[in-house]
């Protein structure tokens, strides 16, 4: 039980040798992937039993040298910041492929299916990374699989998506790369450097103030790549509308988690000073998102697309919530990364359905759907709501704290929470206007003949919302032990983000 | 009796091997070009002997990477013209100019 | 035993009607959800009494939590229930008028096919009602505010295969959420100031925030009431909310979730009474949507708009009298128009349910004979629209005039006796038009019925209601809800008034009436003997008169400019996305594309060239040595 | 005046050596290019001796003079051009390459005037024994790879030029 | 006699070639030559197991040969690619009827050569080496001698080397004037004395930069590379593409770092420029290439520009040494590979396939265009593979010599390459092939080996610390001084 983490990442793998035994036959690759994302998932709700609620630092730590030449340990840990991540990518990843299973993906299935736990390792590993190269691996392990996923089984346009998401990522992640380079080598002397994360902040006096400054721009390019704020967002809504229902599900769900959780986890406790001097920027482009991503998303024509860009929104509110540097936001923030992740991956499982069954994905095309999917109707009706925050569902609670984060900003100079605050308001309103639009045009209205045969949702459908519906409902009627959970972990990485000693120190030097 | 210094026969053979230089830029024929190759190795032969023979401290190093050169060029001349032969034979011509079926 | 901890019985009986309609109803009950909603509704119309009678019976004002919901450092939000007169009051009118409207409802949807959605979120309504009633913190309240208005919005558009519901609805949401924005700022700014959103511990705290800041805060709240309460500027909304069904436009429309904004306000009472200006906007707005509206209601020919609009302006009334400090006033009209003014509704309902779903009242005339219970029953509720004595409206209106006249804001009064006389002229003016006169359609007239008893007994409760309700208000200042509420508003400053002369009253009183009965009188004049003829006037009228036949224009204003501005800027910004941000992104990519093939054609495949560029780089070479060892381009 | 000998040999063979070479690359006649060429060779060999490099020298003779030489002429005469105009000879580029070449050996040539002398060889005599000794002894090992260098050409050469299947009939026998 | 031994792997490899030529010359015409691939495996194979016989490190020849750490690891690193390049030729040489005997004989004398250049502490002997080393890769690149490509090939390639190895002997000489010694050592003394200020000692380097770099196929002495590349039988060009290029840079390391490292900063800075242009331009180019063929030939460009920059980068001491070596030797596997993968489409008069006959290959042959993804995604330097962890081992010298700039353009570079990579995976992934496409050979020799090598660019790139201590170790000697 003490390798739980290591276990988490190695079950895709050993998945993976059955699925090349068995590859010729779909259908045993199919079983395959599902059983062993499945025990993924119970592993993870395993490992989140053994978290222990409360404490603000790393728990389950594993920690083994793996390329000592340059500082590099294969070292594991969870903390409030990212033990609920970790199961909602097992059950996101889970639901992905017991949908893909379905007959939505019908040609190359084994591939399909292999990338997809590769991506699971990816995904995992990247959110248990302790240490930065490691990190980094995984951060970029993603790519391949994603860019596979949505190469060969996407839309028609699906190789100019595919290139545009990989080289934006990669143009930001290379840039990284420098800057963990550039961290192991200011972390010593020769002999004595090292890029894992908990002796990094313990020795991050060593940083000088400009060292920082360009460091942490480094690794907010990537982040704010992969996240993707305004304006580095482009290739996200291409992205979606091209890949496939499962990649969009993951893309949406963990893909642009990373930019956020790299921020909360690696950014603000190593730059303090990078943090502060780059706040304002970062603080105006996340209620630029807020409200850039909103109001693009009310002229959509695209059911997908407008998903897309109102994750852009949504993305906003957590960098917002980050940057505020608060307890609010910063709970905020990782709640919302949570919410994002389960409301917007059903409104993709859910729009991939609609779109599996009409072939249309033109909101113009459609309408009237509620007559005859009563069912379908309820399902996404109640994501719609959850995304658009209405109280008593998940959504709000992320983005209510992150507002009360973003009132109580209060920086030393330049426009404080009372100016952001209401601005970032005003995102919430938009919201209901683009998805409730939305939801009245594919929903409402009378029903065209060519649908009327369709079925409703079947029961696999219905196995994969329905946990998805339960979380968003019990994370919106009682979000607390979660928030215990991550309360801790987030101070800690806020406190060291903001420790006035250490600025001055740093200034100092 | 007077010496001619080093200098001189330095810049000699400086010159000979631009000259050489020079050819292998200006000619389109293969043939000529290796001999323009030729002259600036005998060039470096030159600058070689000279050296080894009239340093502060002379030693015989100039003369024995000296012969080594003999034998490579030996090599790389019979080598060079088998390979424009080859060439030669499928399509009968060694303007250089004219081998550029492969570009950009 | 006491009640008072079971007060989380009375939202949880709607939440499992919600429930059980909601899962089993479209499979298996069918008409069977009905009965089972009124049920659970009555269920906790009886435990809401209950309650009531407890706290009437001097129970102190208690918090009954559940749990704890939101907690973050210092921000701690609780789901918890504040049981004090003013929600209690409010469990009582939330629950009895849903209760009657259910059963009314059983009725009037039954030949409806959705009639099993119908009776999954008229609970479910019920039940965002109670929350935010009982909520004892902003949070919470919101969050039922939330749920009022998202089943309002499901509702409105309950017949979503017709365009116009869908407009409506959204259109009511929308307009809904904008005011939200001000709940929003005003509950956060709440936290940020006083450190807490929990109501009791606000108001102990009110003492240490001055003024400037606290009338933002009002405001705030009171743009988040605007939306919900249906004032100006965010008004336009509910008439529209008419193409709901007629039951939920009573429920919903008129008594009780457009009250929700008054209900904030009479909570916020020590808030508001802080912070002098906001109060004075309040009265305000209120005078003049009250007056506003009635105007508008003068020459509709929908009955239901006209009830509409009427409740625009019995709302403004509202806060008409919140706005002269008098939130029991306030109160107590809530209380009396929920009943009146629901009467109306189900009546106009029954009617349109009786001459197969005709609203234009040109079409209708002469109905008394065929639906007697329904004339009789409008004809007190628009009584005491009228505000004649003694009916209902007649003591909570003729409270809220007197005081705003004897607290000295003669111009609200003014405006307030004016908005009487055109209620007056307008209810007359509908009620004729509907039961007397010549049938003005032959063929509907004859098809005509009185609806069937489990729609009429509702009627006639509350008719009873209408009349008997302004009774807890006798006699005036002192009646059985002054010192009901009186506690809890005390804060209202009603000590500033001194203990107002009787005469006064009865003759500020007097002079209502006679401005009611002065509109009732032009009103018959005009209609039942055409002197002069309202065709007459309305020519003469002529461009007022197709002001208000347009409602000034409003809906023009919002539907077409704001929405197409809004369009525009988004498409606009569209395009810049796609040109702009994601131009630059493809430019660059093509820029290296032509950089390569430019760089291509150096390679010429010409060996002399290549040779030239050696010697060339070469002499690159030597000149960078050169130059770094004569340090031009440093070390 | 016998200690001007020296200088005087030297200005000649240098003379001679540039005039030849400036030849080679400006002669339109390939095989009295080649001849130029090996006058040329026969000129280093000339300040081979003027260096008291004897040995050296002779073997210049040897292999450029003979082998080199002779190769060269038989792959002139295997590749018979068509007659063609004199500015046909050169590539396109001969005025740039000619700029470019001038400003790399201008400099370079005073550069090398910069050397300085040593005086005359410390060890008076022939060079022959050092270099036998130095050949045979410490550099034995890149003697051998030069011996292999050999084996490899000429293994590449036969390689290239051998004809052993019909392909390479449709180039005339009477060729070779 | 112990010097013998110390070049055990050498006579071996010499052996082992006249032993294919004999061979070869028995085996009467027209029969199936494929076994003297194996031949020349065993033979190579038993030359690396020779290597740890020889005595440890030492001077041998009177000091004039050299084994150390150095040495071993660019004995094996040669032989391996030696290996690999014999490993996959038999089924192209049988179809386009090349010399084989010739082909395997001719690989094994480069070989040689390469391994003499490591040996050398002498600018003679590394002179003689790296002729030895690039006149039979002249033969390799014309074998194919009805191919009017491979003659082209070969003759632009032998023209240009031949010119490059007379500025590189002139530079050397010149070297020789200055320091009056041809050992590196003495050179380096030499040098150190006289500073680049002194004109001699600025034109010799700038003539040995050139003659080096054009081996190595730096910008803009590349322009070879392409047309060598493209019009070489396809085996010989993965050979030539890593063996060569290695081997040139084993030779940098050994005149440059060993010999002229007092000179560093002023050197360090030209070749920090070069490797900048270098990998730009080959990066640019290669996004306008339509032939996998030629594309992967401006890769390997861009390639050297990054070896340079470690190169550059020498001031950081050891990492950077040992960054060359790592990336030399990642460099040879992954892109001997990817070359490789191109004899499975392999149709007569062509010389590679174009993007669009790679479309469903991934269909037609799943285990080799898995394979080619592989080498391509480590070109890119994406984890987890060799070609990643390569670049890292770069760019942390160059950080540590203060040379941000190149670092980020680095960077930027591997962007620009990912697009070019990325985009045959599209054809091979994304496409459907159409009808018409060339057939496709599979040799099962040519599927194991490649197999092989995918399997270990992905397994060094999980575990690379063996291998990069073992670079550690072989930079140590360089720097002792």
């Amino acid at each position: 039980m003490e390798h739980i983490l290591t276990l988490l990442i190695v079950i895709p793998l050993v998945g993976l040798l059955p699925l090349v035994v068995f590859g010729r036959d779909p259908r045993a690759a199919k079983q395959v992937a599902i059983i062993t994302t499945f025990v993924e998932l119970v592993a993870s709700l395993v490992m989140l039993t053994l978290f222990r609620t409360g404490e603000a630092g790393f728990q389950l730590h594993e920690s083994l040298s793996w390329l000592p030449s340059l500082g590099v340990r294969y070292e594991l840990g969870v903390d409030g910041i990212s033990v609920l991540l970790v199961p909602m990518t097992t059950l996101l990843t889970f639901i992905s492929v017991l949908y893909s299973s379905g007959g939505a993906i019908k040609e190359r299935v084994t591939e399909f299916m292999a990338a997809f736990l590769v991506l699971e390792v990816g995904m995992v590993g990247l959110f248990l990374a302790l240490d930065l190269f490691l990190f980094y691996v995984f951060f970029e392990l993603m790519l391949i699989p994603m860019y596979l996923i949505i190469g060969v089984w996407g839309g028609p346009r699906r190789v100019y998506a595919t290139l545009k998401f990989v080289l934006f990522t990669l143009a930001g992640s290379l840039l990284m790369l420098v800057g963990i380079i550039a961290v192991y080598l200011a972390s010593g002397e020769p002999g004595s450097r090292t890029l894992s994360l908990p002796e990094l902040i313990a020795g991050r006096a060593r940083f000088s103030a400009d060292f920082q400054f360009w460091v942490f721009l480094a690794f907010a390019l990537a982040f704010a790549i992969k996240m993707p704020m305004v304006p580095f967002h482009t290739w996200l809504p291409d992205a979606h509308v091209e890949a496939p229902t499962a990649g969009s599900i993951v893309l949406a769900g963990v893909l642009l988690k990373a930019g956020g959780y790299g921020f909360l986890r690696f950014a603000l406790p190593l730059f303090p000073f990078g943090t502060q001097a780059w706040l304002p920027l970062l603080i105006l482009l996340s209620v630029v998102a807020i409200l850039y991503g909103a109001i693009v998303s009310t002229v959509q024509k695209d059911l997908k697309k407008l998903v897309a860009y109102s994750s852009v929104a949504h993305m906003g509110f957590v960098t917002l919530g980050i940057f505020v540097l608060n307890a609010q936001g910063g709970a905020g923030a990782v709640l919302q990364m949570l919410n994002h992740g389960i409301v917007t991956g059903a409104l993709f499982l859910f729009v991939g359905i609609q779109y599996e069954k009409t072939h249309r994905r033109l909101i113009a095309d459609l309408g009237g759907l509620a007559n005859r999917w009563p069912l379908y109707t309820t399902f996404f009706g109640v994501f719609t709501l959850a995304s658009l925050g209405l109280p008593g569902l998940n959504g709000f609670v992320g983005e209510f704290l992150v507002l009360v984060g973003a009132f109580k900003f209060s920086p030393p100079t330049g426009p404080g929470g009372l100016f952001w605050g209401p601005l970032a308001a005003i995102g919430v309103i938009l919201a209901a206007v683009y998805l409730l639009w939305m939801f009245q045009r594919v929903m409402y209205g009378t029903l065209r003949e060519a649908y009327r045969a369709l079925p409703d949702l079947s029961r696999l459908e219905v196995a994969c919302g329905l946990p998805l519906l339960i979380l968003t409902v019990v994370l919106g009627v009682a979000p607390q032990p979660f928030i215990a959970m991550i309360q801790p972990s987030v101070d800690r990485a806020i406190a060291l983000a903001t420790d006035p000693l250490f600025t001055v120190t740093v200034l100092a030097r | 009796m007077t010496h001619v210094p080093l200098g001189a026969f330095i810049a000699v053979s400086a010159m000979l091997f631009f000259i050489g230089c020079a050819g292998v830029l200006m000619r389109r024929n293969a043939v000529v070009i290796l001999m323009c190759v030729e002259l600036m190795l005998n060039a470096a032969n030159l600058a070689l002997v000279a050296f080894s023979r009239r340093l502060p401290a002379a030693d015989e190093r100039g003369s024995v990477f000296v012969t080594f050169v003999f034998v490579i060029a030996a090599a790389e001349v019979a080598v060079g013209l088998a390979i424009v032969l080859a060439a030669y034979r499928n399509r009968p011509s060694v303007d250089v100019d004219e081998a550029r079926a492969m570009r950009g | 035993m006491n009640l008072v901890d079971l007060v989380w019985l009375i939202p949880a009986f709607p939440l499992a009607a919600f429930l059980v309609n909601g899962i089993f109803g479209r499979r298996w009950l069918g008409k069977a959800t009905g009965p089972i909603a009124s049920a659970a509704v009555a269920a906790s119309a009886v435990l809401a009494l209950g309650v009531f009678s407890q706290v009437a019976g001097g129970h102190a004002q208690t918090v009954v939590p559940l749990y704890e919901w939101i907690g973050v450092a210092d921000f701690r939000v609780d789901v918890a229930a504040l049981v004090d007169p003013l929600s209690a009051t409010m469990l009582v009118v939330v629950t009895v008028v849903s209760l009657l409207v259910h059963v009314y409802s059983i009725g009037y949807m039954a030949h409806d096919h959705g009639l099993h959605r119908f009776f999954t979120w008229l609970p479910l309504f019920v039940f965002a009602m109670l929350v935010l009633v009982l909520a004892d913190n902003y949070l919470l309240m919101f969050v039922g505010w939330e749920g009022v208005g998202l089943c309002s919005y499901l509702l409105i558009g309950f017949w979503f295969e017709r365009p116009e519901p869908q407009g409506a609805a959204k259109k009511a949401f929308v307009m809904n959420r904008i005011g939200d924005w001000g709940f929003m700022i005003g509950m956060i700014t709440t936290f940020l100031l006083f450190g807490t959103l929990n109501f009791t511990e606000v108001f102990e705290r009110v003492g240490i925030a001055q003024q400037g800041v606290l009338t933002l805060i009002c405001l705030a709240f009171f743009l988040g009431a605007t939306g919900k309460s249906a004032q100006l500027p965010l008004y336009s909304w509910l008439p529209d909310a008419m193409e709901g069904p007629s039951p939920v436009s009573a429920l919903i429309h008129a008594a009780t979730m457009v009250t929700a904004g008054v209900y904030l306000v009479a909570r916020s009472t020590p808030l508001f009474a802080a912070a002098g200006p906001a109060l004075q906007v309040v009265g305000a707005v209120g005078a003049l949507t009250a007056i506003f509206a009635a105007t508008i209601a003068l020459v509709q020919f929908d009955i239901k708009r006209v009830m509409a609009y009427s409740t625009v302006s019995q709302l403004g009334y509202m806060f008409l009298a919140l706005g002269v400090g008098a939130p029991i006033a306030a109160m107590f009209h809530l209380f009396t128009h929920a009943f009146f003014k629901a009467l109306l509704f189900l009546g106009s309902g029954s009617v349109i349910h009786g001459i197969d779903d005709v609203q234009d009242m040109r079409r209708m005339g002469g109905l008394r004979s065929k639906m007697p219970i329904t004339y009789w029953t409008m004809v007190i509720a628009g009584g005491a629209l009228a505000a004649i004595p003694p009916l209902a409206g007649f003591w909570s209106k003729d409270e809220i005039l007197a005081t705003a006249f004897l607290n000295g804001h003669t111009l609200l009064w003014l405006v307030g006796l004016v908005t009487g006389a055109l209620t007056a002229f307008y209810v007359t003016r509908a009620i004729w038009l509907t039961f007397h006169g010549e049938p003005r359609d032959r063929h509907l007239f004859d098809h005509a019925h009185e609806s069937p008893r489990i729609m009429t007994i509702p009627l006639l409760v509350l008719a009873v209601g209408s009349v008997l309700a302004g009774f807890v208000g006798v006699p005036p200042e002192s009646g059985f809800i002054h010192r009901f509420l009186g506690p809890v508003t005390e804060a209202a400053g009603r000590a500033t008034e001194q203990a107002p002369a009787v005469t006064s009253i009865i003759a500020l009183a007097a002079l209502s009436v006679v401005a009611s009965v002065v509109g009732i009188l032009i009103g018959l004049s005009m209609y039942a003997r055409h002197h002069p003829d309202p065709a007459a006037v309305a020519r003469a009228a002529g461009p007022y008169y197709r002001v208000l036949v347009n409602k000034y224009y409003v809906d023009e204003l919002y539907d077409r400019r704001f929405v197409g501005l809004a369009n525009a800027f988004a498409g606009a910004s569209w395009a810049f996305d796609i040109h702009i941000i994601d131009g630059i992104v493809n430019r660059l990519g093509s820029l290296f594309g032509i950089l390569g093939s430019g760089l291509r054609r150096a390679q010429t495949g010409l060996v002399g060239n290549y040779a030239l560029s050696i010697v060339a780089g070469l002499l690159a070479v030597m000149i960078a040595y050169g130059g770094y060892a004569a340090g031009v381009f440093g070390r | 005046m016998f200690d001007l000998i020296e200088p005087i040999v030297f200005v000649l063979l240098s003379v001679a050596l540039v005039g030849a070479g400036a030849a080679v690359v400006l002669l339109r006649r390939i095989t009295s290019g080649a001849l130029l060429m090996a006058f040329t060779f026969l000129c280093i060999a000339g300040m081979f001796v003027l260096l008291g490099a004897e040995t050296i020298a002779a073997f210049q003779v040897l292999i450029y003079v003979g082998a080199i030489t002779v190769l060269i002429l038989y792959g002139v005469m295997f590749t018979p051009q068509s007659p063609r105009s004199y500015p046909l000879f050169f590539q396109r580029q001969t005025p740039l390459a000619a700029v470019f070449v001038a400003l790399i050996a201008v400099p370079v040539v005073f550069i090398a005037l910069s050397f300085r002398d040593g005086g005359p060889p410390a060890s008076g005599g022939g060079d022959l024994v050092p270099l036998a000794t130095s050949l045979f002894g410490p550099f034995a090992f890149p003697f051998e790879v030069a011996s292999v260098l050999l084996l490899a050409a000429m293994i590449g050469a036969i390689a290239l030029v051998k004809r052993e299947d019909p392909l390479d009939d449709e180039f005339g026998e009477e060729r070779l | 006699m112990n010097d013998l031994v110390a070049v055990l792997p050498e006579v071996t490899v010499t052996l082992t070639a006249c032993v294919v030529i004999v061979a070869d010359a028995l085996q009467p015409r027209g029969r199936s030559r494929d076994w003297l691939s194996l031949l020349v495996v065993f033979g190579l194979v038993a030359a690396i197991f020779t290597g740890p016989f020889t005595p440890t490190a030492g001077r041998y020849f009177s000091g004039f040969v050299v084994v150390d750490t150095f040495t071993a690891f660019f004995r094996v690193l040669f032989l391996v690619l030696a290996i690999l390049a014999a490993l996959v030729a038999p089924g192209y040489l049988a179809r386009r009827r090349v010399p084989a005997g010739e082909y395997y004989a001719t690989i094994c004398f480069s070989t040689l050569g390469a391994m003499t250049i490591v040996l050398a502490t002498d600018l003679i002997t590394l002179f003689v080496g790296l002729e030895l080393m690039t006149i039979p890769i002249y033969i390799l690149a014309g074998l194919q001698r009805h191919d009017r490509y491979s003659n082209e090939a070969a003759l632009k390639y032998f023209l240009l080397g031949a010119f490059s190895s007379a500025l590189l002997l002139y530079g050397f000489a010149w070297l020789y004037g200055i320091s009056g010694t041809t050992e590196m050592a003495g050179i380096a003394a030499a040098i150190a004395k006289a500073g680049l200020a002194n004109p001699a000692s600025m034109v010799a380097l700038a003539l040995v930069t050139v003659g080096l770099g054009f081996k190595a196929a730096v910008v803009p002495f590349h322009q070879w590379t392409p047309d060598a590349y493209d019009g070489a039988p396809t085996p010989a060009t993965a050979f030539m593409s890593v063996g060569p290029k290695a081997a040139a840079f084993a030779a940098i390391l050994r005149v440059m770092v060993g010999g002229l490292d007092p000179l560093g900063v002023d050197w360090g800075n030209v070749f920090a420029l070069l490797a900048a242009v270098t990998m730009t331009a080959g990066n640019v180019i290669a996004l306008a290439q339509s032939n996998t063929k030629r594309m992967l030939a401006y890769s390997s460009i861009a390639h050297t520009g990054y070896i340079l920059a470690a190169v550059a980068a020498h001031r950081a001491g050891g990492s950077a040494v040992a960054a060359v070596l790592f990336y030399v030797f990642a460099y040879g596997i992954m892109n001997l590979g990817a070359f490789a993968c191109l004899l499975f489409v392999d149709s007569e008069g062509t010389r590679g396939p174009t993007l669009d006959e790679l479309n469903g290959f991934a269909r037609r042959a799943p285990g080799a265009a898995l394979a080619f993804a592989v080498f391509l995604i480590s070109l890119t330097g994406i984890p987890p593979t060799i070609g990643f962890i390569a670049k890292v081992f770069v760019i942390q010298p160059v950080l540590d010599s203060g040379m941000v700039w190149l670092a980020v353009v680095i960077a930027l570079n591997a962007v620009l390459a990912a697009f070019y990579y990325l985009r045959v995976v599209v054809h091979m992934y994304m496409y459907e092939t159409d009808a018409k496409m060339p057939p496709l050979v599979s040799p099962r020799l040519l599927s194991l080996s490649l197999g092989a090598t995918a399997l270990a660019t992905i397994a060094l790139g999980v575990l690379p610390n063996s291998l990069y201590s073992w670079a550690l170790q072989a930079a140590t000697p360089l720097l002792a001084r």
